[in-house]
């Protein structure tokens, strides 16, 4: 076992950490990038050059996602024996305030000549910045930019998944190490069997976070006790729902979690290769994902003998191009093995079946990524979280009519109103509550008067809605439910994959209904015949999408009916207005 | 053995059948349109659903394999009422015409349609597809019959391994293709037809049989195909005496549902204006026998080397008595003069075993030579 | 067939050998394939890349001629590897020591330098025929040891040493045990609709019919006594291609054709012109003018098979049935008719009394009735037992069921023989003037002689014209372009054709078929190497050389400058 | 004394002498010519050519030998697949459900109606194209856009046009100048 390597480097690099006086935080995942991360990154790094104070003194760190996104670009600021200050909206010239207010200005102007090797940026430049640090400092504005870690939207939370996301370096193994990486794999390598791993993670009661919440322990040991001699791990990370983004965040803020988690799950079922399938649309995470499997096979956590037990693993990544459906599991695998990503029927099951007709382990990014914390913390620990039947933590992607947006875990069972009004902070510009949408296109919109109802896969179902992958919308009183129905309809009509007859055709006759209700000629039958078709495709439908197509429009039947009857009402009217 | 029950029925089955198979082979009938005997299962037309107990959501019987004790409903209030909602929902992009359809009552969909009692759709019509592809003289494409059950697909990949068409886009979008909608021609394909075989409704037709006639005023005829020595067993469709189609059927003891391109397309060379109505006599021998006045020889050129040889310049036709006369005396002059070895008679690879065995026994019994052979070697 | 084509579906390991089964019998790759979709091994020994090598787990690619050395190779291996099924051997063959030290010297090292395949392939190849694995999936018979077929047509036949091969094959499958079995055997995939039946009804120079040699004498006897004589011609008769040999020496003088046409078919067309036009009297019996029928003094329409009722017999040996679906044209007749008119006739004229029922009869019915008492396989038929799935050979009792599978649990002749074969090379070899080799054979859209096909408007139009496939290399060589015109000459003549340059076909090699009557290929096969036992004309091996027609006028200055 | 350089043996530039085909070459490479590396090929090709020509998709399948039927059927599954050249400056509107609720129908009708195309097009001088993201995972920024790889958010459909069309116009003044230069 040469986990004790791995231990070294890792203390090596908390050591290193450690000299540090102060180190500052930059926010550099997609959202924050989007508003601006890269050259707030940028002028941190040379700014904290610019001071030319003592190496240790301050030390800028590329992390990922620190979750309110709507605040972005953020950073964050740790300095010893303080509390951490975090701050939002954080422009390059913001970033050069801050750091002449926490860093400390050397004293070796006169040093500054032609030709400094060390510079990344000339030496005139780096006048002018030390100049306008100078002058920065004196100016500060910088305090309504921060963010008070006591708020709710950070203090609601509980971080399993996330605990690491804008903490360490997603670039460097060594980070991961240094706050405790890879110590799970070690464990289980070392001192437990297959079954045990199998059925830790039964006791834990862990449930598959793709949405449709199987118990992933039952579905290891269905893959383990397979007597093939090929099986594979897949990773899901294919996440296709709009305003969902979990995964990714996941794989680019803390690739090497995933990466442990799917090795655990490979050694628990007896798998010798997995693939991580990545949405096209991430480049980041693809990329991330690539260097840390490169990383994972220079330090031997990868490859023909895994931290130097006789466990062999390989893991690769296969990206995807833009197909909702590949999130199903069957298609997944037809996507995989670079066919049309159209599912299959089941059974058989990808645990007796799937690539390649090899018994194939299934999980999505998040399921893996809750793994390593319940080998290092123990089922019973994770089993504490949540409620009866759902158990743990969950993610979502948080969005919509609110005033802090972003992406957080909660604890199974939390109430939609926390949710809603003290992570959220409420709706904004004094507009009302209308709904919650959970589960994306395969989900639902939940009313006002369900806000207190827990967030867990059971109470989401019988409201018609589901847990879905994590996407988390509110929506305020100005939208208008059968146009927001419409929205997802349009999104399934043109994610079908075609196989099926009932998503094929019954997602667009649906979409046709809908159009026709929304302009104003629609009657009572056809509501009558929406809400028939909606129960044909759910119920004849081949697979996942098809079959949960039609809950975003059954659920805001069932909760905002008014809102069609008023659009029907208003064709009555315009009708006789017209005679 | 598996037991199962289906409809209340108890049914022994062997494992690994399906529900399907095993209810069919118990007379219980299920609709179906993408499932076929001979291919792989789909699932995709949602119409053999059935309950399985303990299932949430009714499952499609065609790919569900029977397992002890498993308890199935084929029939109730309210799979009837889904099957009905799908056959709605085909038929809104499948244009009724069947009034004046080839396929109309063989079509598969029109059955369906009938025996659910749907006239229209209650839908809003629309066509996904309105691709019409008739470039070979084989067989039309026209994609707005098609249901996309993919047995074209599946017979073309699984059965004759040609692979030239496949599904392309998605959606609503989706339809069968060849490489960027090209022709058939600068496909794989091999014009083998077995998709046109497989296909329920008329998205595929024989372009023989277009406008030619009704399904049910069709005679229909079984004979073994001419051409090579597989055997297959080939059912003719005339009218009026005349081929409209050929096609397999299951019952086929060598081929199954399935031939290839010439036993499916290759038989109107048997009404190809050259063939021979009448014995005809070489000019030269009918002017020595006084048949005909003009005398003529023999031209040095090989009948190879003319580009379109007419067997009227050659020779004229005669009766059959004269014809047989002719060829009986021939024969017999020269086995009276140079004995019976100096007769040699080919016999044919392509006539039957009566025809065969009485040309032998002509040569062994009657003229007295085993120079007798047929191209068994060629 | 000694196996029936319904068993190739669960066949273990299909052998392909000289048979391009997806053009020339596709019915019956759509079995290969769908064995090879449920995990079958598929192994091809040929020349040319056929289309079949798509779903093949192994392509033996040889060099023409030379797979003999690879069979016998792979059998080298197999006694090597110790992979020979002993049980087997000892019980139900015979000859198996004088036959092994034949092995000896073909090594799999021999074999590759000749034939230009890999060692290890052969190797592979013995490995997976001998033990029938599979790719995958389980198999439906012994999971220890699968069932192999092998399958081949006239790639292995029509050679001047095509019996040898044939025996090679049948030694490969005995030596493995498989053969007797479902899904082994050795399978011949017959070329014509009837092919089978003629050769079953006798319509061969040695046998009468049910395979009774005609120098057996007391089987001679019977018949002759079935049919109201003492004697019948004892002599072995002439085979075709000698029969044109003797046409031209004036031995043979009067020819009747029926349903054949020897002008396309038969190897150096110039010397069968030669010798038809040397006949007396020439009768051609056919559906169409065709070139044989041309140059005949009579010409007699005959029926199509669609147009008349009978049997045929296919390649696995199932008698069917055939019925009239329209009517003939004109005055045609089934042949049977015709022939029968002819036979009585010729009896008046040479005095002779006979029934009139020897020649006229009311149906085919009857005929076949009188066929089963003399042809001992068929003896348990009768066209009502042939309804529906037809009948398959031996059927000796009238209760019999049919013999799907030949040699099961004994050989026909009691114990297998092991035949040894030495290697033989070609007939003609390529050399200097003539550097290429052709081979001929068959395109998917037509069929034989392309009387039929080529009048058949979808295969016309799909196939309209001849062409002859030469590798890049060779085309480069005399400089001749894809899709434009090339001269092929060999010893026997020329052709002028279009040329489609494929890599299809080894450098060395093109390919003709001899369905084109504007470019004939039997103008350029030879005549003169028979095989020495079935007298089969080598029309897969004979040396040729290509000619660019638009450097024809250049050419010999280009020459006598080199 | 000199030292030998290794030779390597000179990769095979495609027929059409056109050297992206290399960086196809590579990847097939990589993945030993696997018939299920298809999506990751196909994925290559996109980056590299920026668009699927029917050469390049004829070039896959024959290398990879996947019958061109499945290459076909494959390549027009995925939405990231296109088969035409994109514009020369190219704007993706997010239409994930943030981004939907906050308003980005209307931007993408303003940039419809500004360059008279619909979604999923490129204008008939190819220097624009107008593309729809089912979500870009920006959801705390919407609406969001990236216009030539640059992301912006909290957009307004006014902000969005006029920023598309000062692209569009500075090339096609590039353009005239050197016409005239020409």
């Amino acid at each position: 076992m040469n986990f004790n390597n791995l231990e070294k480097i890792g203390q090596k690099e908390l050591d290193r950490q450690g000299k540090y006086k102060r180190r500052i935080f930059c926010c550099t995942s997609t959202a924050c990038l989007s508003a601006g991360a890269g050259q707030v990154h940028t002028s941190l790094d040379q700014s904290v050059e610019a001071c030319r104070c003592d190496e240790h003194e301050a030390e800028v760190v590329k992390t990922g996602c620190m979750g309110l996104c709507s605040s972005g670009p953020l950073v964050r600021v740790e300095e010893k024996e303080k509390d951490p200050i975090l701050y939002g909206n954080i422009t390059s010239e913001l970033a050069q305030q801050l750091v002449s207010r926490h860093v400390p200005i050397g004293e070796i102007d006169d040093e500054l000549e032609e030709g400094d090797q060390d510079l990344s940026v000339t030496p005139h430049d780096m006048l002018h910045y030390r100049a306008s640090l100078k002058k920065a400092g004196k100016k500060s504005d910088l305090d309504k930019n921060i963010i008070s870690l006591d708020h709710p939207f950070f203090s609601k939370q509980v971080k399993v998944v996330l605990n690491e996301t804008g903490i360490v370096n997603p670039d460097k193994l060594e980070d991961y190490l240094a706050h405790g990486g890879y110590q799970a794999l070690a464990h289980v390598l070392e001192n437990m069997t297959p079954e045990e791993v199998c059925d830790e993670i039964l006791e834990s009661e862990l449930r598959g976070r793709g949405g449709a919440g199987f118990p992933t322990g039952m579905k290891w040991n269905f893959v383990r006790k397979e007597g093939a001699e090929d099986k594979f791990v897949i990773v899901n990370g294919d996440e296709g729902d709009p305003g969902a983004y979990m995964d990714r965040t996941v794989m680019e803020d803390d690739p090497h979690r995933v990466l442990e988690g799917m090795i655990i799950c490979a050694y628990a079922v007896g798998a010798s290769a997995g693939y991580l399938y990545i949405r096209g649309e991430y480049p980041i995470a693809i990329n991330r994902i690539r260097k840390a499997i490169r990383d994972a096979r220079r330090r031997k956590i990868l490859g023909k003998s895994v931290l130097g037990t006789d466990f062999m693993f390989n893991a690769d990544v296969r990206i995807g191009a833009g197909a909702f459906v590949c999130g199903e599991e069957t298609a997944l695998i037809h996507s995989v093995e670079g066919k049309r990503g159209m599912p299959r029927m089941r059974p058989p099951y990808p645990s007796t079946s799937g690539l390649w007709e090899a018994p194939t382990v299934i999980n999505n990014v998040e399921t893996m990524a809750n793994v390593p914390s319940i080998i290092n913390n123990g089922a019973d620990w994770y089993a504490s979280i949540g409620t009866e039947k759902s158990k743990g933590t969950k993610v979502f992607a948080l969005a919509g009519h609110l005033r802090n947006t972003g992406l957080i875990e909660v604890p199974m069972g939390i109430t939609l109103r926390e949710i809603v009004y003290e992570i959220g902070g409420g709706i904004p510009e004094n507009r009302g509550f209308k709904a919650a949408q959970t589960g994306g296109p395969s989900g639902g919109c939940i009313p006002e008067e369900y806000l207190d109802s827990p967030v867990d896969y059971e109470s989401l179902n019988k409201l018609g809605s589901i847990m879905g992958s994590g996407g988390l919308v509110i929506i305020d009183d100005t939208t208008k439910m059968p146009d927001f129905a419409n929205y997802f309809m349009e999104f399934c009509v043109d994610e079908s994959c075609g196989k099926c007859l009932p998503c094929r055709v019954g997602t667009v006759q649906i979409g046709k209904l809908l159009d026709k209700l929304i302009a104003g000629d629609g009657s009572q039958e056809d509501i009558e015949q929406l809400e028939n078709l909606c129960e044909t495709v759910k119920t004849t439908s081949l697979c996942g999408l098809g079959q949960s197509a039609p809950n975003p429009v059954l659920s805001t039947l069932k909760y905002f009916r008014n809102e069609y009857d008023e659009l029907v009402q208003q064709a009555q009217t315009a009708d006789s207005g017209l005679n | 053995m598996v037991e199962l029950t289906i409809d209340g029925k108890k049914i022994q089955t062997n494992p690994g059948t399906t529900v399907l198979e095993a209810a069919l082979a118990n007379n219980i009938d299920i609709p179906r349109l993408c499932h076929h005997p001979e291919l792989s299962v789909s699932g995709g037309c949602r119409l053999c659903i059935v309950n399985v107990d303990g299932y949430s959501n009714p499952t499609p019987s065609c790919g569900l394999t029977c397992q002890d004790g498993m308890a199935i409903e084929t029939q109730n209030e309210e799979l009837l009422k889904s099957r009905r909602e799908i056959i709605d929902l085909f038929i809104s992009e499948h244009p009724l015409d069947c009034v004046t359809c080839d396929k109309s009552g063989t079509c598969l969909l029109q059955k369906y349609a009938y025996e659910f009692d749907i006239t229209k759709t209650s839908h809003e019509f629309e066509i996904s597809k309105p691709i019409y592809q008739d470039d070979n003289p084989f067989f039309i494409r026209d994609h707005q019959y098609c249901i996309l059950c993919g047995r074209c697909v599946r017979v073309c990949d699984e059965v004759v391994g040609a692979k030239a068409i496949d599904f392309a886009g998605r959606g609503f979008e989706c339809h069968i293709a060849t490489p960027f909608d090209d022709p058939l021609k600068d496909s794989t394909c091999v014009f083998c037809g077995n998709c046109i075989q497989v296909c329920p409704t008329a998205a595929l037709t024989p372009v023989s049989r277009m406008g030619k006639g009704r399904e049910w005023e069709l005679d229909r005829l079984k004979t073994i195909c001419g051409y090579c020595g597989v055997g297959c067993q080939i059912e003719y469709a005339l009218k009026d005496g005349k081929i409209i189609y050929a096609q397999s059927t299951p019952d086929a003891p060598v081929n199954g549902e399935f031939l290839c391109t010439k036993g499916r397309f290759g038989w109107d060379f048997a009404t190809a204006p050259e063939r021979l109505t009448s014995p005809m006599l070489r000019r030269d021998v009918a002017y020595e026998l006084g048949l005909t006045s003009e005398n003529w020889e023999l031209p040095q050129k090989s009948p190879l080397a003319v580009r379109k040889p007419k067997v009227e310049d050659s020779h004229i036709p005669i009766d059959w008595d004269t014809a047989l006369d002719l060829a009986a005396r021939k024969l017999s002059e020269n086995v009276k003069e140079y004995g019976p070895d100096s007769i040699m008679g080919l016999a044919s690879a392509r006539c039957t075993n009566e025809e065969n065995y009485i040309f032998q026994k002509f040569f062994r019994l009657g003229i007295g030579t085993n120079n007798l052979d047929h191209c068994a070697r060629l | 067939m000694t196996n029936s084509i319904a068993e190739i579906r669960d066949t273990d390991c299909i052998f392909i050998t000289g048979s391009n089964t997806a053009e020339a019998h596709p019915v019956i790759s759509y079995e290969v394939i769908r064995a090879v979709n449920e995990g079958a091994h598929l192994i091809i020994v040929d020349p040319r890349k056929i289309p079949l090598i798509e779903h093949a787990t192994l392509f033996l690619q040889v060099k023409p001629g030379t797979d003999i050395y690879v069979f016998l190779a792979i059998m080298h291996t197999i006694i090597r590897d110790g992979l020979a099924d002993e049980a087997f051997i000892t019980e139900r063959t015979e000859g198996f020591e004088e036959f092994k030290a034949t092995l000896e010297e073909y090594t799999p090292e021999r074999a590759s330098l000749m034939s230009g395949v890999s060692v290890e392939q052969i190797e592979e190849a013995a490995r997976i025929y001998a033990q029938g694995k599979r790719k995958s999936g389980p198999s439906i018979y012994d999971s220890r040891h699968g069932h192999s077929s092998i399958l081949y047509a006239m790639g292995i036949t029509q050679r001047s040493n095509g019996t040898d091969m044939v025996m090679t094959l049948a030694n490969l499958a005995m030596l493995c045990g498989q053969v007797g079995k479902p899904s082994t055997g050795v399978n011949p995939l017959r070329g014509q609709s009837n092919v089978q039946g003629a050769c079953d009804t006798g319509c061969l120079v040695n046998v009468y019919p049910g395979y009774q040699k005609v120098g057996d004498e007391t089987k001679r006897k019977t018949i002759a006594k079935t049919w109201g004589v003492d004697e019948l011609p004892g002599e072995v008769g002439l085979t075709i291609v000698e029969a044109m040999h003797a046409a031209v020496d004036g031995d043979v003088r009067a020819v009747y054709v029926m349903g054949e046409n020897p002008m396309m078919s038969d190897p150096n067309t110039s010397h069968v012109e030669k010798a038809l036009r040397n006949l007396d009297f020439l009768v051609v019996q056919d559906i169409f003018p065709s070139e044989t029928a041309l140059l005949a003094h009579l010409i007699l329409p005959a029926a199509a098979s669609l147009e008349k009722d009978g049997t045929f017999t296919n390649t696995e040996r199932r008698v069917q049935l055939i019925q009239p679906i329209i009517e003939a044209p004109g005055d045609a007749l089934p042949d049977w008719q015709i022939t029968g008119g002819i036979a009585a006739r010729y009896d008046r004229e040479m005095g002779v009394e006979r029934d009139k029922e020897h020649w006229i009869f009311p149906s085919t019915q009857e005929i076949f009735q009188e066929l089963t008492t003399v042809t001992p396989i068929y003896a348990g038929m009768k066209h009502e037992r042939l309804v529906g799935e037809g009948l398959q050979w031996p059927c000796p009792e009238p209760d019999h069921s049919g013999t799907p599978i030949l040699h099961k649990g004994k050989f026909s002749r009691g114990l297998g023989k092991f035949n040894p074969v030495l290697a033989n090379d070609p007939a003609e070899q390529p050399d200097e003037e003539y550097p290429l080799i052709l081979s001929t054979g068959r395109v998917l859209y037509h069929y034989h002689t392309g009387t039929m096909t080529r009048r058949s408007g979808p295969l016309a139009w799909a196939e309209p014209r001849g062409y002859v496939e030469i590798h890049p290399e060779d085309a480069a060589a005399v400089d001749v372009l894809d899709d434009r015109a090339v001269v092929i000459n060999s010893r026997r003549g020329s052709v002028k054709t279009r040329a489609k340059i494929t890599e299809n076909v080894p450098q060395g090699t093109i390919f003709l078929a001899f369905h084109w009557r504007e470019a004939p290929a039997n103008m350029l096969t030879q005549d003169f190497a028979l095989d020495p036992v079935a007298k089969i004309p080598e029309y897969k091996v004979c040396a040729v050389r290509l000619e660019n027609p638009r450097a024809k006028r250049k050419k010999p200055e280009l020459v006598k400058q080199a | 004394m000199t030292t030998k350089k290794p030779i390597r043996p000179e990769e095979e530039v495609h027929p059409s002498g056109d050297e992206r085909y290399l960086a196809i070459d590579r990847t097939m490479k990589q993945f030993k010519y696997e018939r299920d590396s298809l999506l990751e090929v196909l994925n290559a090709a996109q980056e590299v050519f920026g668009y699927l020509s029917r050469d390049l998709l004829i070039y896959i399948s024959t290398q990879l030998k996947v019958p061109m039927s499945q290459v076909y059927g494959v390549a027009t599954f995925y939405h990231l697949f296109t088969f035409e050249p994109q514009g020369e400056h190219n704007c993706i509107i997010c239409k994930g459900t943030a981004c939907h609720v906050k308003g980005a129908d209307r931007i993408i009708e303003a940039l419809s109606e500004e360059f008279n195309i619909n979604a999923g097009e490129t204008t008939p001088d190819g220097l624009f194209s107008l593309t729809i993201a089912r979500c870009l995972g920006s959801c705390g920024l919407a609406p969001v856009i990236v216009l030539d790889g640059q992301v912006y958010g909290k957009e307004t459909p006014e902000a969005v046009s006029r920023r598309a069309a000062e692209v569009v116009s500075r090339s096609k003044e590039e353009l005239t100048q050197t016409m005239e230069v020409g």
